[in-house]
């Protein structure tokens, strides 16, 4: 298998476009997402994005945020106890991004059925009766909506059913605790819905807090439920997830978090939340500094680090990493 | 005694859970409740999240989210969405579940979605922008369908306890009556609304919500005129009990934060 | 929650019947599965069984060997390089067994149609436009059958496809390799359809080659693909593959392989094995006493045993099992 | 040069691999005939079982299944079935497989489930028990729907090479032409019918296979000889190379127990 590592820049160049279908993965609103990346996005200027988020994040609600989301299909938009995501909130408010609600059952099963190449998904009583399954955001002007969830016969007891389209995007990046160089890949924590976002994209890339050896994975092949097969890029980005946690490695940036929503209430806020924390940095140094030494302590010191220790053998170092970076086929 | 409205809802909720059930709880408000039961009279209470986080308490306060790492630091198997929200809730596998709601109505219909400032979708016949928007249904929507029973917590207020929700994000009984099974869904609805300042539960026959209890600060009128619809009184209305000192203590050995105290 | 462990009879007893749907798990022909439990349903006599075998295994072989198969739903029927699985050949060439064929990727998609409360699962084109989907065991006279694969319309296309109905068995008999008393349990190797098994069958019972402390779950819990909460039943049965084998344990035994199937061509060499390595145990300690020191000793090392290495310090002593089998909840 | 059939079957099927492919291999001789190609030529095949076994290579012979100890002891992951099976065969993302056959017929059909004595189900109109009950699919119905190409191996006899199957348990181009569009297949079909004698290939608009090279040892004649329909022969016919020095040494390294040696 080919080394896939390389860095955010050149992933996030090769791998988004403006208009594409991009999914982020993605443990639910406060967890592990793929924020780095997010953010190298804004970076590199993408817009117009139909996003898939099972839950929005801080990665979605940044780029809804700038203004970057045409339309998105989500399950949950909010930050759980952080409150309303302020700047996905603001995009959908004022019209400038389409929302496709789902639940937050819905959309891992839309990913399985796109991941087994199904032309539907049973919907097994998900979002039946609801608003969910008669608004649409593509078609407001039919209510209730009729192809948003389809009825189809069941054709064992001859009752009506509905099902949902299947979902495939462009690309995924997804948030992984470790990653060898193939791509093999380990999470900690609930996998949330990345285990089918693997499977149902058509380009994968891996954001991965570590970069180890594939020895780590031949110990525990069975903690491998990404394997590089179906992987595209690996890029190594530490502390990616911040201001949201990490299991097993860092926790959420409490302060962080509230500061950032708050910016995107505002276009002005925003902007200012850009240059401060989205344009100041180029390098992985860089990005640790503008976070600081004294958070970086605080929240590595936290209760679930325990969960890395079985792996920390294997950890590659920054400066094997950079070499690496530069062989990659 | 010393406790808050907050503090005696998240009790009274925590009283509805069993000992030996299997149980989902959503973020915040419910997730205490729920914990707050598993400490105090459920140790066997079988609590999971929608991320699939199974087997844990939370360590060190309220969890920011349902997978973070104050819910995460000390489980016995992560699993995912798929697993915890289709596999053991929507299937209708799961006993028990807690939800939130921004908006509900006298069916229990819950409205987590936006609120319209003129016509609703339904009553436009299109689906035009909400004036408020709000969270979506979260994994509020398989625990309304699936779970044998489920509890709806709502802070009891005029413009929350609505005829008819804006929109119905995660379904009650619908239009009432026996609706649910027109839609095939495997769970029994909610069982109960526990709000700020008493216990509404279902009609057996029409599904339409009545007050079952009060707390004892609060009264059958302040409720009555916290709620939007003609709210039908049960001829034989309780008051709810006062928090024991076991309860409180427990409830704040979970609540480490302190986020329910805060009147 | 509960102590769940049991001993192999009381789990026999009480988690089997005449009649039944059963289904057992299962990495395929010769690998994990819960051959101790199939014994022992041998031991007490079942029969009329209706089976679900994602594969066929030494367990399949062995109840239909004996007579104690009605109907088997079944995705390979072999015992790979071994050869054909003479018992359930020669249940199914006189008829004593029913055969319902499907292939090895629809029996799984029916488990998991099943976990999910689905009416139905989309075939995805698997066994359509062959004879799996035209012959049915169950309705013979029918020719192509149309209820065994039937077609509904995709509402997103309007293209015909076909759909299988889903598996719910009364009890799942699963193979792990660890479990806790409670029912967690850690799977090494390929979950082949495990999981789904897991989370379709009503009632589920574990067989697990060794109890480990609940500490080894919570240093591990994304390994935990079986949470005790969809267990209702653990049993300690070492080396309960055997002949085949455990990854991370054992290895199979080849010569006994061969020797099994080659008994189970005729009702008289079934009633031999049966008589000596079915009814003459009645201990684990018996058990291990009849597979004999020399061949435990080669099978158990094998060039898998480094994968539990990280587990080993929690493993539990056969003294404390014992003692905790009798507090069992 | 000393080889057998069976060695140079698997070697002409392992020259059917290229490198950086995602394949898929059966259990025995398609197996070894994979793990060749990956040891010989294709070092960065990415190769798994039907269990979803990614990454390994067998140790210490052929495994005597797709899950046993000698695959499982190098692997870097392992999934499950639907994984496998489902999500990256039968969706049409598998570049390639290889699987056997107990029947074959001249559009590529698959039979491993029963040769019947008399009347088949396909001509008898129900479906009669057979007189000798093969296996059944497995995985292979997955591998013949799904992979973008599959290679067939079969030992060449004329009761195996049958003008149509008794039973179609894994498609081939089912009656020729255009027919596995009408089914919906995602994946191409066989490209290659691999025998003890030689090389057999589709036909691109009737899809019936032809002889495209016979083996050194073996000629036109006793080919057409051992197969039970009119078999055409291209007019490029070839010879299959000898396998190479270097060839037959890493068939042997993959075939540690001899396997394929025995003649």
């Amino acid at each position: 298998m080919r080394n896939k590592l390389i860095t955010m820049q050149e992933a996030v160049a090769k791998y988004t476009w403006d208009g594409m279908t991009y999914a982020h993965g993605g443990a639910l609103p406060v967890g592990s997402d793929s924020i780095a990346f997010g953010r190298e996005m804004v970076r590199q200027g993408r817009k117009n994005l139909n996003l898939i988020s099972n839950c929005n994040t801080q990665q979605s609600n940044l780029l809804a945020a700038v203004g970057a989301i045409k339309r998105i299909e989500v399950g949950f938009a909010g930050l759980e106890v952080y409150g309303f995501a302020n700047g996905l909130k603001r995009a959908i408010e004022t019209g400038q991004t389409i929302a496709e609600d789902y639940s937050n059952g819905a959309i891992p099963l839309r990913f399985l059925g796109g991941a087994l190449n199904w032309p539907f998904v049973p919907a097994g009583g998900i979002m039946v009766g609801c608003d969910q399954q008669w608004c649409s955001g593509d078609n407001p002007d039919e209510y209730p909506a009729t192809n948003k969830m389809p009825e189809i016969t069941d054709p064992f007891t001859g009752r009506k059913v509905a099902v949902f389209s299947v979902a495939k995007p462009d690309v995924a990046a997804i948030h992984v605790t470790m990653a060898d160089i193939y791509g093999n890949a380990i999470m900690l924590g609930t996998e949330w819905s990345r285990y089918e976002l693997s499977r149902c994209a058509k380009k994968v890339v891996l954001q991965a807090d570590f970069i180890v050896d594939t020895d780590c994975m031949r110990q525990y092949p069975n903690l491998v439920r990404i394997p590089g097969e179906v992987v595209d890029a690996v890029v190594y980005w530490p502390l990616g997830v911040w201001p949201q946690c990490s299991v097993g490695v860092y926790d959420s940036d409490e302060e962080h978090m509230f500061a950032m929503n708050a910016a995107f209430k505002t276009p002005e806020g925003t902007e200012e939340y850009v240059q401060k924390y989205v344009l100041s940095y180029n390098t992985r140094e860089e990005y640790l500094a503008m976070i600081g030494k004294e958070k970086i302590e605080k929240i590595t010191n936290n209760p679930t680090t325990f969960l890395m220790d079985p792996y920390r053998k294997w950890i590659k170092s920054d400066d094997e990493i950079k070499e690496l970076e530069g062989r990659a086929e | 005694m010393d406790y808050t409205r907050q503090e005696l809802m998240a009790i009274a909720t925590g009283r509805e859970l069993r000992d030996g059930e299997l149980a989902i709880f959503g973020v915040g408000l419910s997730m205490l409740a729920g914990y707050f039961a598993q400490k105090n009279h459920a140790p066997n209470l079988m609590a999971f999240t929608e991320g699939g986080v199974f087997g844990s308490t939370p360590v060190g306060g309220l969890p920011w989210g349902i997978e973070d790492n104050r819910i995460s630091a000390n489980a016995t198997s992560f699993t995912n969405a798929i697993d915890a929200l289709c596999v053991l809730v929507a299937s209708g596998r799961c006993d028990v579940g807690i939800i939130g709601a921004a908006q509900i109505d006298k069916y229990g219909n819950v409205n987590t979605t936006g609120i319209w400032a003129g016509e609703t979708p339904w009553q436009a016949g299109r689906y035009v922008l909400p004036r408020v928007r709000l969270n979506g249904s979260g994994g509020a929507n398989e625990i309304a369908i699936g779970c044998k029973r489920y509890i709806i917590m709502a802070a009891h207020e005029k413009k929350r306890f609505a005829d008819k929700v804006d929109y119905i994000s995660s379904p009650g009984y619908i239009n009432g009556g026996h609706d649910r099974q027109k839609y095939g869904f495997p769970g029994g609805g909610p069982s109960a609304i526990i709000t700020t300042l008493g216990i509404l539960r279902p009609d057996p026959v029409t599904k339409e919500f009545y007050l079952d209890a009060y707390f004892p600060f609060s009264s059958i009128e302040e409720i009555k005129d916290n709620t939007g619809w003609d709210l039908k009184v049960s001829p034989n209305v309780k008051v709810v009990p006062e928090p024991t000192e076991q309860e409180l203590k427990n409830l704040r050995e979970v609540d480490v934060t302190g986020s329910l105290r805060k009147k």
